[in-house]
């Protein structure tokens, strides 16, 4: 059936030139844009001369079409989830509803510093949600606040450690557990927090390896963080006796809700004993990625944690809904205001959406994908290095000889985005594919005969791959130059 | 409502090819407690309800788009060009440009980006952005400690805003670096003692008041004790003000929201970081660098990545991983489509109104009812207005009138009840009216049941 | 400045596969939206047994993610004014303003069968582009029904018609004189009220014949549809002189107004004597072209077509506004409700934003542009048959030997879109150039550019030009046998 | 505000490329009385204050989004992916794709829309789009004409919707075709006597009362004479009942407002026309067709051009040349988000909705008041209202109550006092509720000032 189509030709401006920057189609005097005309105004007198800027900033003088040319033909220089296949492993690359984009515009007035009295809607939806994904969590309450996935990491080891001082082992509990093939914001994020990291290695069967977990634990260790299923996609069959071992001796249990789709809706980190759990609301729940952000990472935790969470949360009072700064042990303020709150109502708007059920059936079909095209895969040529059922996702490998930046690059002359490659690093040449359930399995079937061909070409012509790809608008730039020798913004070449 | 493409036939089949008999079997591994939770959810909606519902929602809030209220975030103009262009799906839905080839779009327009910031800042080095404004002066604070090693005291001026510096306390508590804060003086930052062991010397004008601090003279203190020195600015000024680089700031931060970014209820906005050349190995998050191509075209690719987190783990220069990519797509579309004209019409405008809603306030006769507006020091765009009553019941006297107006001022600035109120380009003279006329209502015998609602 | 060029011919990975259609990726049972879901209703009770289908229509079912990806990427194989260099003689590819589809939208939710009390919004701004049309036409009345510019002619040849008959010469007049130059509107419209049609030959100077005009002009002639300036770019300079002799013989002066972006502000068509005159919003007034339409053709008349207009109008009481049906004469309705609304928000959006000294500016930039255009074209080897200051557009010719299509076929690689050809017949491989006055310079420094790089390449290996474009998605398909045998639709080619 | 990007340094370099001196020299031509006209326009507007003026227009409507107004266009579902995907910029700026290879995507979105409306009208050749229903309706009488060559009449029923009927005789009474009305007989039409000299019958279902005629017999009547029988239908409609291939048709038109855009007052939505192979050559407006490039790929291009003006000039078969594809490529997008399960849900719902809306209003004791449901022959999702006070007065008072319902009968349908109500899938009972309330007001003795004004 219907075959990948290969990349959308780039028919904007293909030239041998550079394409240029803004600054570059810059005439001084033009203008983009008609904003109400000044009053004739001393700045000197009001603003006092001294504190005037001596030359204005150089920035970009355009007409209003060169401006909708420049923007229009760099967007077509993008791939995205709307234009092509993306199954970036950990990354939950699935489809952003339009609707979440029409109720978020809906809020772009409100001030965040309004009287309650003027913003109910606004402050009730925030308290809808943090009901939602309590519920969806298996916590006892939620915070909005954190802006990403890290944010909320940081957030939730910030509480845990708090909250062991509020115990009184503060001193004693210096160490966070992570297993080695977490993200790198979870070790980054303990060493944030004042923590020493300890990786404890993945058994054979692509799990935390038991006895090892064991080991490196004690009345020293102050959380551990996981996520299950795991990065290597793989359900953490133990997590259970991993919980009770790990509150055995005193430790906190962090859930990183990077892989949350995987389980939404049929299982809850807070029932598998987690004490803290963020999730990636641009992974699971919908909220666009942007080009690499804003995502929105919002915590629960149990009762246990929950005056220790950043302050304001949303409460119900007998007149509505209200700000609660009443947290006695709040780690403090995260960010400002109430969060990313665009993303928040995209958020709400997607689990209102789909309802109890519809949340069920997105995990299903996400973990359906995944093992479909992992037998796709090896069937294809792919060597599987943990071939089980997976969940959500599933790491494979080159065949031997090949590298995965190879694939990686080969893939894009094909109009589809490469999985995650070189990620978990406790994997060789490690390829995380992580279809989502958004995809149709026609998709799924033309990526991997577009990876049978990429193998198929290897074999006939082993420097070809290596020279991958060909057809893109720029071809393998060269990142050691770039990081050698920082070019970091532009500057005119000659006078203009 | 779902977005599922899976038909019956799609499933079976599918499990088919995997080789189980039912979906519940592909979630074996999951322990059977654990399976089917008790969630208290809602059924599902269609678009229409849904639509209805969050409808609803919107309507519960009142008198958006006023352009009388502050705090660091403001109603701006923003050209419906700009919207257009940086909400094209390409980028609303790409990911983080690790593949360079395919995300030339994002990648370029971040390095422009930078280079906007850049040029805004008169710093050399700017990141792809950061989350908010707040955890910005957090980052910069850790940077500061990071690159005076030794050092683990920051000092920070009041005049920052306060949700800023208690994101700074947050994130420097637990590292056991002490945060000193530097009370205002008649409303700017006093020349503050510097001792040796201050890695940075952290200070924001306007500040939270709305007041501009003598930026020099504190980078001076700042650099005489060897510490670094942290400008925090709203981008929207640096129009016309004096750039950190002109007084020596070694790093410029702040909240991007009001060059392009509407309000939406505090968020999502972007936090912008920019150093000088040599603090760049200790600046978190992403970087985008130009380079050439194999066949010699110029290229975009972001870079430097050894600081970051998914590289050096546990020894990364911070954990961020997503930034806040698209919001600064938003802002350098929108520096854009105002060009540095268009940028200084705003903000001059914008001041413009400021002080003229300050002289119609001082003029309204208000004094008899115990306001008072504090037109000293020189102020950009928000100042101060003393109030009778309590800041909390001002703000909701203003709003049940109609007028959204009166950012509360912390008690902590020992300023007594007041409020900051500011004006934008978009304020009208009916909006100063209306804000007048309210404000003689509340200097009436005050009604009693507000103050009691609110003390 | 930028150049453009061709992108590179090795074509490594391109695949063969058809990007496929809509139904391609259609499966049973798959659907991109939740409409409100329908009570249990029994159809065949409510309407009829006999009055229902037996099979429902084949439509496609397709997953929302399907359906965006498929849409996103045919966009990406369509040049557009956004992403494009687009200067189509006679189209006038301007800026088509984001401002304007903003308040396009406000009105999208309006009833045309509302009360009038209900919609007063509506009228008043109907009215108020009446009155500017009026202005910027020198007309007296204006209909905003006409949904086109054919329309538009239509409707004005059809009032003309309708005003002889008033006069009793409906039977004398039975001919419409237009140019050799003339659109193919023109022409068509006359046929389709029944005229015959004389075309009156262009003289040396690229105007119409003054000499060949008198010899057919005479008593028996209804109409004389002219453009102004022509569809060579030429103004008339002895408009006045043939506004005399039409209606000395009692002919009526139709403006074409396809060419008003040459003239806005600067002159009007009622001056120069002309009776009918037509606007296309979709050039001079910013509506956008949608590849192909909705277009907007409202006419303007003289006070004695008044009453010959089609109902309804809109009014002003002095209760606020009206339609007003009360055109004694009037042709009758030309479409249904009050014309193509939300274009006619555009296009006022566009008129008051501009204003009048903004209008005036619009003429004096597009005639700028487009005499630079022609010196450079000129400079770039490219003969100017007609060369003299033109006005907006202007027309050339590929260099002896060569082809007008290959020319624009080679053009394509560069991300340009070539100018009209083939149009006006008059001249022999006609290469019809408009600029407008929304592109720079420097965009038209690199077309230039880029049309010396096409003769370059066709000097140096004839056959080049023969088979371009290389880059596009397809390349020159095939048209005979697209008309010969026609396949108008997809139908499935096995048994779905 | 203007869109010009020329600089004083440009107007200056192009001036002296061009071998002038200034702008007004390149305007030598133009008669100097004609210059610089005297314009009652306004200045311009920044942006600002233009949308305000514009935002200040829109808000003097009122009651939008009603469901219960009909008349041929009605609120219906569009989903919210629709109006994304098909408004992106490619395709709203693009012209006319007579340079294939760089319009694959407006002429295969267009291949594609043809084959949804052959799917739902039953017949093999559509074209791209025309205007709107009325004038298809009147290119539809001016074909049947054409292809019959010797006849000059046409009948149509006059459940044709009144404007198109209008249009067509606006179109057909210059060419001295004859315009013959059959009128209806209990709100459908009767068998009508053909003539030899008819070239068509122009027959609408549902027609504009709403009730759904006998197409197949009135389409053999037709076809017994020798005349062309064209099928008026509402496109919505088609999702359940019989299409005109069904029946015989020789050519279906109408507006396709129903199937994917909003009312917007009136327009632009756009009008189909799909005939049977043998009409194929005397179809106006564009086509396209499937072909192959070079490379032996599958290529969509406009074809059989010598129908079309531009090639033909007096003797095309119509003079359109812009039709109304980006609202016919809405109707595509929309048809292909909803599917066929997803258009039937929305007829059906329309359908439970207007008869539940007709029941209700015949069990709500309005009889007495000389209120009248029509509740036979079949109705679709429209019906008529015999009303004690005359249609206008009634929609009046309505609105008045804050009901936008009731589209007037014309008197000459002979019914009276009568609207047309309607009901879609977005009705809902409060509304129907509103209207049943408001209708037993207007049915206490009727007040004056209502009735007086207009009578
Ligand atoms: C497993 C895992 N943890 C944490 C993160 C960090 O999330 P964010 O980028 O939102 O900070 C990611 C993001 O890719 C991830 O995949
Ligand atoms: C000179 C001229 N007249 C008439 C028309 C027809 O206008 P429309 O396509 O709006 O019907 C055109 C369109 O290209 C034109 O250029």
């Amino acid at each position: 059936m219907t075959k990948l189509a290969p990349k959308p030709h780039d028919v904007t401006t293909k030239t041998s030139d550079n394409f240029p920057l803004i600054f570059e189609r810059s005439r001084s005097g033009r203008r983009a844009s008609a904003p109400p005309k000044p009053a004739d105004t001393d700045l000197a007198a009001l603003l006092g001369a001294d504190n005037l800027r001596d030359t204005p900033p150089a920035l970009p003088e355009v007409s209003e079409l060169d401006l909708v040319r420049h923007y229009t033909q760099l967007a077509h220089r993008q791939f995205s989830i709307d234009g092509n296949f993306y199954p970036l492993g950990s990354c939950t690359m699935k489809y952003n509803p339009k609707v979440n984009e029409e109720t978020a515009k809906l809020f772009n007035d409100v001030h965040p510093y309004q009287d309650p009295s003027q913003v109910q809607g606004a402050l009730e939806l925030l308290y809808n949600l943090q009901h939602d994904l309590a519920e969806i969590t298996g916590t006892d309450a939620v915070s909005l606040q954190p802006a990403a996935g890290a944010h909320g990491e940081l957030t939730g080891i910030l509480m845990i450690r708090a909250y062991h001082e509020a115990n009184g082992e503060g001193e004693q509990r210096r160490v966070v557990i992570v297993p080695d093939g977490a993200h790198g914001t979870n070790p980054a994020t303990a060493t944030m927090v004042g923590y020493k990291v300890v990786e404890v290695p993945t058994g054979d069967n692509g799990e935390v390896n038991l006895e090892a977990f064991k080991e490196v634990l004690g009345d020293h260790v102050a959380a551990v963080m996981l996520t299950n299923p795991n990065t290597l996609g793989i359900f953490e069959t133990n997590i259970l006796e991993i919980s009770r071992l790990a509150h055995e001796v005193g430790a906190q249990l962090y859930y990183d809700g990077a892989n949350t789709n995987a389980i939404v809706g049929r299982a809850r980190p807070g029932d598998m004993g987690f004490d803290v759990v963020h999730l990636n609301l641009h992974k699971t729940f919908t909220t666009p990625h942007g080009g690499g952000g804003p995502g929105t990472g919002p915590v629960g935790v149990k009762a246990h944690l929950r005056d220790f969470l950043p302050a304001p949360l949303v409460k119900k009072t007998a007149d509505g809904f209200d700000l609660d700064f009443d947290l006695p042990h709040s780690i403090g303020r995260m960010r400002s205001f109430y969060g990313n709150f665009g993303n928040l109502v995209r958020a709400y708007t997607y689990i209102r959406a789909l309802g109890k059920e519809g949340l069920e059936q997105v995990s299903a079909m996400a973990v359906l994908n995944a093992n479909y095209l992992r037998v796709r895969l090896k069937e294809a040529g792919f060597p599987i290095p943990f071939d089980r059922i997976n969940m959500h996702e599933f790491v494979a490998q080159p065949p031997e000889g090949l590298k995965a930046i190879d694939i990686a690059k080969a893939l894009l002359d094909y109009g589809v985005h490469p999985m995650t490659v070189y990620f978990p690093l406790v994997v060789k040449e490690a390829m995380m594919v992580e279809p989502t359930e958004t995809e149709s399995l026609e998709t799924l079937d033309a990526y991997a005969a577009v990876l049978a061909d990429v193998l198929r070409r290897a074999n006939d012509d082993p420097a070809d791959l290596l020279h991958a790809p060909y057809q893109t608008p720029v071809r393998r730039p060269d990142e050691v130059t770039a990081a050698r020798n920082p070019v970091l913004r532009y500057r005119p070449s000659e006078p203009v | 409502m779902n977005y599922l493409p899976h038909t019956p036939d799609d499933i079976a089949m599918a499990l088919r090819v995997i080789g189980v008999d039912s979906v519940d079997e592909l979630f074996a591994d999951m322990p059977k407690a654990l399976r089917k939770p008790d969630m208290d959810l809602p059924s599902g909606m269609d678009e229409t309800s849904l639509l209805e519902h969050l409808r609803g929602l919107a309507a519960k809030n009142k008198g958006g788009g006023s352009s009388l209220l502050g705090g660091g975030v403001r109603n701006h103009f923003i050209p419906s060009v700009t919207p257009h262009l940086a909400l094209q799906s390409e980028f609303v839905t790409a990911y983080t440009p690790y593949q360079a080839e395919v995300a030339q779009g994002i990648l370029q327009a971040t390095f422009e980006y930078q280079t906007m910031m850049s040029e805004l800042t008169g710093l050399p080095v700017s990141n792809a952005s950061m989350y908010d404004g707040a955890s910005s002066v957090a980052e910069a604070a850790l940077l500061a400690v990071r690159q005076a090693k030794k050092h683990n005291k920051v000092l920070i001026s009041s005049g920052v805003h306060p949700e800023s510096r208690e994101v700074a306390k947050t994130y420097l508590k637990p590292l056991g670096i002490e945060v000193v804060e530097i009370a205002l003086d008649n409303m700017i930052t006093p020349q503050p003692e510097v001792d040796d062991d201050v890695a940075g010397v952290i200070v924001q004008s306007p500040n939270f008041l709305g007041y501009i601090e003598p930026m020099a003279d504190l980078a001076n203190a700042a650099h005489d004790a060897g510490a670094l020195f942290i400008a925090v600015c709203d981008p929207l000024s640096l129009a016309v003000l004096k750039a950190p680089g002109d007084y020596g700031a070694d790093i410029a931060v702040g909240d991007g929201q009001t060059i392009g970014n509407p309000v939406a209820f505090g968020g999502p906005h972007f936090g912008y970081m920019v150093v000088s050349d040599d603090l760049l190995r200790q600046l978190p998050g992403r970087i985008v660098g130009e380079t050439t191509d194999e066949e010699g075209k110029r290229a975009f690719v972001l870079t430097l990545q050894a600081r970051e987190q998914h590289i050096r783990r546990s020894k990364a220069k911070s954990n961020i991983c997503s930034n806040h990519q698209l919001a600064a797509l938003m802002a350098a579309v929108n520096l854009s489509a105002l060009g540095p004209q268009g940028l200084r019409d705003v903000a001059t405008q914008s001041v413009h109104n400021a002080h003229s809603l300050a002289k119609q306030l001082a003029g309204a006769g208000l004094e008899d009812a115990g306001f008072k507006v504090e037109a000293e020091p020189n102020f950009f765009n928000e100042f101060v207005l003393r109030s009778p009553v309590p800041a909390k019941a001002l703000r909701r006297a203003l709003a049940d009138a109609g007028v959204q107006a009166g950012v509360p001022v912390p008690s902590a600035y020992g300023l007594g009840n007041a409020v900051v109120l500011s004006a934008t380009e978009l304020t009208t003279q009916a909006d100063i009216d209306a804000l007048i006329a309210a404000l003689q209502n509340v200097g009436q015998p005050a009604p009693k049941q507000v103050e009691v609602a609110y003390d």
